[in-house]
């Protein structure tokens, strides 16, 4: 395994607890903040990673679009400050371990005997910005006007949706 | 074109600007401490009585007539006349105010009590740099705290207190004269 | 006299020198230490100047003086300010959830000093040479949001929600202008690191430098930019989340004492990098403007292009009234965008026609074109119309 | 919490609201940032003032006007003067009448000034179009303490002409200031007229239709933009109007721009006024030599006179029972008969928009409580 550095350490410690939090805090809107916290995580760990279009495309994407979208719509739905149900269904606490225990264990067989974990590290890739440019302009324009066009149709779909939604109750 | 009256706007904000640093009319600030406004003559704040001579006492013009306590709209002023009585400035004894109260906080600087004053006894100051702590004795003004000499007068409102000096000047003379005449007849 | 060069390279060679001295193990983390300790000293000191130089300012316009009383000519008006925000009780409102109530601050803080890494502000004067500073730039610009609704939610007040509301809205809606107006200087610079963009715009021809906002495409860019700027940090025209006179003071109502001075850094803060962001991708950076005035060091040039922003915003702020909020979106999404489309383009065609007048005229013509037809737009949708008035005898 | 976007939200804005014009609360029903219903609240200034002034004599109820409207004290005396005037059959000096006339300008050049600072402040330009207008604002009082001995407090007309006489100095200044104001009112519409963030703010908002506007029985500048062409200066030609030549601006949309539009073209007419005024004042006597100050007894009977104050039709309806005191003294506020019509200019609008629509009523708390 590669040495870990102290920085890797802190920032997987520090995403690994955000994602717990994201799961078990009470309130809707904490929740929302600690998912926002996992994803700057994950991103600043591309980052540290050396794949820095990613990290900053996951930045960008992840905790400025999408959380403030979650935010957006926990605020609009008045689920702010509905405090959720009791945390663990009492009832049947043993079950719910031994699935995750036994879900577990045949992964973590899974990843050590596959041969992935015998490779050398391979070299990392060292993928610039403008590598990353070219490339999607050259082989990958085709899904790239796809996804565009998909993207674009589904925003003119949300906007006559909500267009809809507005004339109904006149 | 879209833009064009915002522009406008910042062209005039820039000109205030810079005005603000060349002409003095434009930068109109007074730094009050510091800088004062001359006061205008006809500024009027807080009533005073006008007394003769050097005594307060004795020169009090005011005769306790009390048509300023009944004339004065919100009631501020309370006078208790005497019950002697002293020669006014023609030597006519007349009545002077034992009592004469001027509650300040619920005065409202309207000088009429000024205008229905046939004595020239009360006339407006012009001095507002008022401010005490105490809120019920610092501001019920007594007889004493009220008087001032005729000099003041005449400083602060010099053109209107000159036709007064004029007219009680005149009266005197006619006084005299009469006094005179009188003498000699007897 | 000290030859430019060293004078310009003084913080540099500074920062070497007192490398030299730390004992190896540690020399990474002083290295960092050292580049990030002025940008935290630096930037907050600009904003206790700017607080004095806005005060000033808009007094002058108004023809009055301003603050002068506290030190020589006001300047030591800051410091009142930092000590009356220390001394003022810091009320929490009971219904306010503490723990977002709390940290509000401290994410708009944090997320308002990042940006400062890939500024360029000066020769080889860079905290971060990231190779796509400009995409870590509006990365960082878009985690803001989130603090803003958090102190806006938090505070549990009618008048807070509605002010995160409309500020979160507003943000979201003039980040789209701001990335595609950077765009079309990207596409010239071909290249997202801010160093490459300054020196792409590093050369003279004649005494004119070649910077992007001498171009046609650039100026509309620049201008572009600069209004989404404006509404990117909650400032005058679009100051519509903290509208005093319709809904108080928007999302930090309920925060006194020394965590309101920290949203008015943070506030600052973000005018700042943003504006330093205008000045490397339209103004050259550091570059001088003039041929001959490449003596004088780079970082001056920096700093005093910032400075002019600066003016620009409080000139800007003590003349426009504000928009209201349905204008402000329409302006947005019907004006700014298509608008920033057609720089693109306008910069496409820049890049592909000869040098020249027809390259001047084309670009032009993009421009002119669109801007009537957006701007008859924008008339006929807010019924704005020149009037004239009849009287009667 | 309270419910949020498509629900409904009330809001109660003022009494301590920045940007009402004084003590005056608004209930507003919103549903997001629209505006479903308003329900205006006052009476938190209210002063007894007609009371007072029936135990009063005629003389003492004067400096209680000022306190009236209290940014237009000269007009409010002038409209009580003019009633007890009409009541008692006094007549008034010739260079009385013009001294009137100038300070009735004055003030409506400073009220006009003041109301425009007032609504682009409540627009959002930080302060400075209100600075500008209280620069000139200021001008204005000076002259009013120069004349009367107070600034805002005249208390300068008495029943039969004025309480004293203006010196050829004061004249001068006036006319100095009348002069520059047409300079400043240039660059006060360069700043503002054509700025597009006033028009997009205010065209189409708070639009008070013609026939709603007379029936309410708005006056004022606010019923001239909806286009009727009512001045009072003109209908009941009290005082000398007829003397001068000057046009009445009139709207015709009913907007709050054409409500800002008229006080500016108002001001460019008061300036006319004052012109002509200071060109042609003759000499003589200020008040009327044989009018008593003291113990004024008019005959039993009723009078109502009405002048043109600058927010509309002020009113003073007494009746006299041959006592020194009036048996009944109404005063009709041009404030508050303008404000009835808040809610229904406001129906519809944006919350940011409620706030600017009252700015352009241009009411004074003093006036609406009384």
């Amino acid at each position: 395994m590669r040495q870990m550095s102290a920085a890797f350490l802190i920032l997987a410690i520090m995403t690994v607890l955000a994602a717990c939090a994201a799961m078990t805090l009470r309130g809707l809107v904490h929740c929302a903040l600690a998912l926002a916290v996992a994803f700057a995580g994950i991103g600043t760990l591309y980052l540290s990673l050396g794949a820095q279009f990613l990290g900053l495309a996951q930045l960008l994407v992840y905790v400025g679009a999408i959380a403030v979208l979650i935010v957006f719509v926990i605020l609009l739905t008045r689920g702010g400050d509905s405090d959720a149900g009791p945390l663990v269904p009492t009832r049947l606490p043993i079950t719910g371990i031994v699935v995750a225990t036994t879900i577990l264990a045949l992964l973590a067989w899974a990843v050590f005997h596959s041969s992935v974990i015998h490779f050398p590290a391979s070299p990392v890739p060292t993928a610039t910005v403008r590598e990353l440019g070219t490339v999607l302009m050259a082989e990958y324009v085709l899904p790239l006007e796809v996804i565009g066009l998909m993207l674009t149709a589904a925003l003119i779909g949300a906007v006559v949706v909500a267009m809809k939604e507005k004339q109904d109750p006149q | 074109m879209l833009g064009l009256g915002i522009v406008k706007g910042l062209i005039e904000t820039a000109r205030n600007f810079l005005g603000s640093y060349v002409d003095k009319n434009r930068l109109v600030t007074v730094q009050f401490p510091e800088e004062r406004l001359p006061v205008a003559e006809a500024a009027r704040n807080f009533p005073f009585l006008i007394y003769d001579g050097v005594d307060p006492e004795q020169g009090l013009r005011c005769v306790a007539c009390q048509i300023c306590e009944k004339e004065c709209p919100p009631r501020c002023i309370t006078i208790e006349k005497s019950k002697d009585k002293k020669p006014d400035f023609v030597g006519k004894s007349q009545f002077y105010p034992a009592v004469f109260d001027i509650d300040v906080s619920v005065c409202m600087s309207c000088q009429i009590c000024v205008e229905v004053c046939p004595f020239d006894a009360i006339r407006m100051d012009n001095e507002f740099e008022l401010s005490t702590t105490d809120r019920f004795g610092g501001l019920l003004w007594t007889k004493e705290k009220l008087a001032r000499p005729n000099e003041h007068y005449l400083a602060i409102h010099p053109t209107e207190a000159a036709e007064v000096e004029a007219r009680r000047a005149e009266e005197k003379a006619q006084a005299e004269a009469k006094k005179q005449q009188a003498a000699v007849t007897q | 006299m000290l030859d430019g060069i060293a004078v310009d390279q003084v913080f540099v060679s500074l920062k070497h020198w007192v490398l030299g001295y730390s004992p190896a193990a540690i020399e990474p983390a002083v290295s960092i230490l050292l580049t990030i300790l002025p940008i935290l000293l630096v930037f907050p000191v600009l904003f206790a100047l700017t607080t004095v130089l806005e005060r000033k300012g808009l007094g002058r316009i108004q023809n009055r003086y301003g603050p002068n009383r506290v030190g020589f000519f006001g300047i030591l008006q800051p410091m009142a300010d930092a000590l009356k925000s220390l001394t003022k009780e810091d009320i929490v409102p009971a219904s306010a959830d503490r723990t977002v109530h709390f940290l509000a601050p401290l994410v708009l803080l944090a997320v308002a000093f990042l940006p400062y890494a890939v500024l360029p502000i000066g020769r080889n004067m860079i905290a971060a040479n990231l190779d796509a500073g400009v995409l870590f730039f509006f990365a960082i610009g878009a985690i803001s949001e989130l603090s803003v609704f958090m102190a806006g939610w938090s505070s549990r007040n009618k008048y807070s929600l509605l002010g995160a509301m409309r500020a979160v809205a507003q943000m979201i809606s003039y980040e789209v202008p701001l990335l595609l107006s950077s765009i079309a200087v990207i596409m010239a610079a071909g290249s997202l690191n801010t160093v490459d963009i300054v020196n792409k715009q590093a050369g003279f021809s004649g005494i004119f430098p070649h910077w992007y906002v001498l171009t046609p495409w650039g100026f509309a860019g620049f201008v572009l930019f600069m209004i989404s700027a404006t509404a990117e940090t909650n400032r005058s025209p679009f100051d519509l989340p903290e509208g005093e006179s319709e809904i108080i003071a928007g999302y930090y109502i309920e925060y006194s004492g020394f965590k309101f001075a920290l949203f008015f850094l943070g506030e600052y803060l973000g005018m700042f990098a943003i504006s330093g962001l205008g000045i490397t991708l339209f103004l050259g950076g550091w570059g001088a403007p003039l041929s001959f005035l490449t003596w004088i060091p780079s970082w001056i040039w920096f700093f005093a292009k910032l400075l002019g922003l600066i003016i620009g915003f409080i000139w800007v702020r003590g003349t426009l009234p504000r928009l209201r909020m349905d204008q402000l979106m329409n302006f947005a999404w019907k004006f700014m965008l298509p608008m920033a489309l057609v720089i693109v383009v306008s910069a496409g065609a820049w890049r592909f026609l000869p040098q020249g007048v027809t390259r001047w005229l084309i670009s032009t013509l993009f421009l002119a074109v669109a801007y009537g037809l957006l701007a008859r737009g924008v008339e006929t949708r807010n019924k704005i119309a020149k009037r004239t008035y009849r009287f009667a005898e | 919490m309270s419910q949020v976007a498509e629900d409904i939200m009330e809001i109660s804005m003022g009494p301590q609201h920045p940007s009402t014009h004084g003590v005056f609360r608004m209930d507003v029903r919103l549903e997001g940032e629209r505006v479903l219903r308003l329900k205006p609240v006052f009476g938190y200034l209210h002063r007894n003032h007609e009371k007072i002034a029936e135990n009063a004599s005629y003389l003492a109820a004067i400096p209680y006007t000022d306190r009236l409207d209290y940014l237009c004290s000269m007009t409010n005396n002038w409209g009580y003067a003019l009633a007890v005037e009409k009541l008692a059959g006094l007549a008034v000096p010739e260079r009385a009448e013009y001294i009137r006339v100038i300070v009735a300008e004055l003030t409506r050049l400073q009220n006009h000034a003041g109301m425009v600072g007032f609504l682009l402040q409540d627009m959002g330009a930080s302060g400075t179009p209100l600075m500008y207008a209280f620069t000139q604002r200021e001008k204005v009082l000076d002259l009013f303490e120069e004349l009367s001995g107070a600034r805002m407090m005249c208390n300068y007309m008495r029943f039969g002409g004025v309480r004293v006489d203006c010196s050829p100095e004061w004249l001068r200044q006036t006319a100095a200031l009348v002069a520059a104001f047409g300079g400043f009112l240039d660059e006060f519409e360069q700043l503002l007229t054509g700025n597009e963030i006033l028009m997009a703010r205010t065209q189409g908002v708070g639009v008070l239709p013609q026939e709603l506007a007379i029936n309410a029985g708005v006056t004022g500048p606010g019923l001239r933009a909806s286009g009727v062409n009512y001045d009072l200066r003109k209908v009941d030609r009290y005082g000398i109007y007829e003397r001068f030549q000057f046009r009445v601006p009139l709207g015709e949309h009913g907007d709050v721009f054409d409500r800002y539009m008229m006080r500016v073209l108002e001001m460019r007419e008061s300036v006319k006024i004052l012109e002509q005024a200071l060109r042609d004042i003759p000499s003589g006597p200020v008040m009327d030599p044989k009018a008593k100050v003291r113990g004024l007894r008019p005959k039993v009977g009723e009078a109502y006179a009405r002048i043109e104050s600058p927010k509309g039709e002020l009113g003073f309806y007494l009746i006299s029972d041959g006592t020194p005191n009036p048996y009944r003294y109404r005063v009709r506020p041009p404030s508050l008969i303008n404000l009835t019509v808040l809610e229904d200019m406001c129906l519809g609008q944006n919350i940011a928009d409620v706030v600017v629509i009252l700015g352009s009523i241009d009411i004074v708390m003093g006036e609406v409580d009384r």
